[in-house]
């Protein structure tokens, strides 16, 4: 296993000592249990937003605490769900009256422990809303399954929401926007390579040299179906058809087209998938207005990409472009 | 059982967690994310650092609901808010009690069940803990309902486990992780049964030749 | 291979079609030949900055070009230097009367090239200026080689000086600026694996399973020694150690600290090494007053990271702070 | 020389080039980044398009002028600014002339090379082109100083130029991406002094049996 760690067991704690250090003007991270919060919170008034999840997928979530995107952050160990004393001391440390709401993504693990993080929050007085984010369209038949996976649209409901929520939105119009998001937003990513999990220290799975899974995983989950590498030209068309066809977009639709790095994939390959999107929803008369690329919710070292797209109305892209500043994503201030 | 016993019967769990480690997370490496025996043993020695401290009382609900407790905040993932809910519901039923009858045992875990159905949404069938559990609360009420000692009612428990964690290899799962490998989670068997059989199990074990108590 | 790209020969073709499309509101992509430019370019009265070089250590430097850091970039195809056709067009582009500032890469080619560039310029009337940047510690006796290669302080450089440019300063103010940039700082990374150069196919560089290369420069070029792998605690001493005896850091100092991706190492990893760069220089007294944590100048799919610090000092703190708006570093705009 | 040979070659030139794409990369992939050969070809075949639309010419200068400029635009890396500017300086030296004697000759590629040592900044000894383009300038002008032939000149030109490039083989490298290596790229023969041997080379063979033209 190579990787730029000491011992495996530590590698959450010191990531997080890391981010304290890197970013004590602007974050606050807490152990026993782990949190990552907004220096700034409570924010009094405002609807606060927690998310959470396994680690190894930054910058989600701890690198979009701040003004105009999460509170907080609730950190799992490395793919592994947090547990619902953090969520519940997250939702404590960032209420500032007006309730809290957690973004889920959906993974049985997750779900369940944001359930009772909720019930113990409810028993204290804190008012939460949860919604559950599944737009990965990989995942067939979801209704006999645990259902749809969440992705990439986290990130986007994360910064949609967390804008609602700057601007004095409810707890209950927040967390209407956020299944608005979810609803209008599908996904899909494929892999080159496995990744490893540093407590396990060999690759979550084997691929050949000259394969490729499609409709992987965030956490390395078999896809779709495992594939001989082609040109990007025909991965981009693996991807964004099943996406396409599942809501459906359509000709017309203004979406937002965010290109996703699994973490191993460096930038220059994810605009040629750009570049190949593009012209997809073009010969689909579908117009790319809003589009987000890099390495946002990644696998560890996994090489490959995920595609979301987003079908916007004129709300979401105001709320998308309002300021924000996390150290994962910022603008406009 | 007296409270001494739970307190056995956890410990018992605790050493089972630990020694299968290995076996549970080999199971969740087939169909999920290889890390259920992880997990739970995490969990466990948490429990047993935990009810180490835990000072005088005969109160076996707080005892459960101390084991559920940490079951929660140190398990993580799907597994963890399950077993802590049985426990903690275990906890509900028996709370105040410094001895359970095998009615009452009985009736812990079948409200222990009812909970992890409750919050997993699973049905009997789905490859989940809930296919050993099942025919682990049904063959306990089944044997009590026949007359049968304590100590034979679990050890009847436990073989119907066994037989619900089996019958759980053929299933195409529909419920966790492994669900998202459809057809291909078929010929494994389901890590959470597993650990729940070893559950009942050790409850049976603890009271081996400790009859009618 | 495995890589998200359709004929290696049009890697760079498409991915410039794809920050074309991609970012049409803020860049302006020409081919024949190929350069970045700002939209909103020439800025009159304001010095313009220029640099370039071989593709796939994006974002450098096309994603560095936007408000507050360089007016022009120019790719040469994966890893070779671009002509001075492109930097000449550039200079045309970009200069808004007040002159132009190369800022180069130490490597032979790069450095060949933009000197040509700069007298066909001239030759047209333009005032350039260029300084090289040379900040490798990993190069040892750089006066009997082509000297030490230009890497991280490259990043640093682009940005102060583009915010001395944007508040009106002189080109020899801007170009004296960038020489004490590039004198006050140092760098050296280290490989966990090889990257591949999509024309070439396969490894620049073989490396086992249990090894790294430590020196390693941005294009896979071997560096000190190759070594068995080590915590990272050892491998940030062995990047951070040769850097502060080099200058020498002492104590007292305050410095900009960037730890850099060189494409493949994810960020929670990125954060360990900057918890274990931040004790070790707290041990010797140095205090981190800023810090940049990321992929910013990469080596295609490469495995491991750079360290780089940059002796600060009042007015390269305040430039550093100061508004930037590129699609590769933002803040403050 | 008259245009048509200078105009012969540079093709030769191209034609040597293309056929040692890949000896010349991978000389460079031993102690540089495997691109000298691409690089070179890349160029000589952009120089081929660009002097077939040359039009009506007897310019020999305006003919390696555009060889230099297209080398500049075409080839990047170190290789291109440095042939580039040999041309470039070639064409200055033989600017106007529609027929280059032995001695403009000489003093044409001596030119070139005081342009590639200006630029290039290496001296004899460094492991790069100025090892073989030296020993080339300086048997030229000894075998003219002899009474030579220009054909014989070019002869031994060019065997010094091969002389200078296999000398390179045991140096230690003092420019360019190979003296990165230091001591590890002694061993290896220059890529860039083999690509200026056969340039040389190509000159000698060109005129081969055409003396004293
Ligand atoms: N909805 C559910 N209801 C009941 N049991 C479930 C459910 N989802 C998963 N499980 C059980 O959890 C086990 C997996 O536990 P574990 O590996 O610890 O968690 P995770 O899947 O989050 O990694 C499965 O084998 C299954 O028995
Ligand atoms: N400073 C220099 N002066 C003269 N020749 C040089 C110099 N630097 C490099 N070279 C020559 O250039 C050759 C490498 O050319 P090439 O591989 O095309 O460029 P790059 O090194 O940029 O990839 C070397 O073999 C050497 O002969
Ligand atoms: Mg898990
Ligand atoms: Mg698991
Ligand atoms: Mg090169
Ligand atoms: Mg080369």
């Amino acid at each position: 296993m190579k990787k730029l760690i000491n011992d495996p067991a530590d590698v959450l704690k010191e990531a997080l000592q890391g981010v304290a250090a890197a970013h004590a003007d602007r974050l606050t991270v807490l152990t026993e249990p782990n949190i990552i919060i907004r220096a700034d919170a409570p924010v009094q008034g405002k609807v606060a937003l927690v998310s959470g999840g396994g680690a190894g997928h930054e910058p989600l979530h701890g690198g979009f605490v701040g003004m105009g995107m999460l509170d907080a952050a609730c950190p799992g160990e490395v793919f592994t769900s947090p547990t619902p004393d953090q969520m519940l001391a997250a939702d404590k440390a960032v209420n500032g009256g007006a309730g809290v709401l957690h973004i889920v993504k959906n993974y049985t693990g997750d779900v369940l422990n944001f359930e009772m993080a909720a019930e113990l929050a409810g028993a204290e007085d804190i008012e939460v809303e949860a919604v559950v984010i599944d737009d990965d369209v990989a995942v067939k038949d979801s209704l006999y399954t645990a259902g749809r996976r969440g992705v990439g649209a986290t990130v986007l409901a994360e910064k949609i929401c967390g804008a609602a929520a700057e601007q004095g939105k409810s707890l209950a119009e927040v967390a209407e926007l956020c299944r608005r998001v979810n609803a209008n937003a599908r996904s899909m990513g494929m892999a080159l390579t496995s990744c490893t999990v540093p407590a396990a220290g060999k690759p979550t799975f084997e691929l050949g040299a000259a394969e490729m899974e499609i409709g992987v995983g965030i956490h390395g989950e078999p896809g779709r179906e495992r594939k001989a590498l082609a040109p990007v030209h025909e991965v981009v068309e693996m991807l964004a058809a099943p996406i396409v066809d599942d809501l459906p977009f359509a000709s017309g639709d203004r979406v937002l087209a965010f290109v996703n790095s699994m973490g191993g994939t460096p930038l220059i390959e994810l605009y040629i998938v750009y570049n190949e999107l593009n012209q997809f929803l073009s010969a689909r008369g579908i117009e790319v207005s809003r589009n987000l690329i890099g390495p946002y919710i990644t696998s560890l070292e996994m090489q490959g990409c995920s595609i979301t797209l987003l079908k916007l109305d004129d709300e979401m892209t105001a709320l998308w472009d309002a300021p924000v500043n996390t150290t994962g994503l910022r603008w406009g201030a | 059982m007296s409270y001494s016993q739970a307190d056995d019967w956890i410990r018992a769990f605790a050493a089972t967690a630990a020694a299968n480690k290995v076996y549970l997370t080999e199971l969740d490496s087939a169909i999920g994310d290889a890390d259920h025996g992880i997990n739970m043993n995490r969990g466990m020695q948490a429990v047993l650092g935990k009810i180490d401290g835990i000072g005088e009382t005969d109160d076996i609900g707080a005892l459960l609901k101390t084991v559920g407790m940490t079951l929660v905040s140190t398990v993580g993932g799907a597994s963890g808010p399950l077993y802590g809910t049985l426990f903690l519901r275990m906890g509900t039923a028996a709370a105040g009690k410094s001895e359970l009858s095998a009615d009452d045992w009985a009736a812990a875990l079948a409200a222990g069940l009812a909970g992890v159905q409750t919050r997993g949404k699973a049905e009997l069938g789905d490859k989940t803990m809930v296919d050993a559990l099942t025919p682990a609360v049904d063959a306990l009420q089944a044997a009590l309902a026949d007359g049968a000692a304590f100590d034979d009612a679990l050890r009847r428990s436990a073989e119907a486990a066994e037989g619900g964690m089996k019958a759980t290899i053929p299933l195409v799962a529909r419920k966790g992780r492994a669900s998202y490998l459809g057809e291909r989670s078929a010929g494994h068997q389901d890590p959470g049964a597993t650990s729940s059989w070893l559950l009942v199990l050790a409850a049976a074990d603890t009271f081996a030749g400790q009859a009618g108590q």
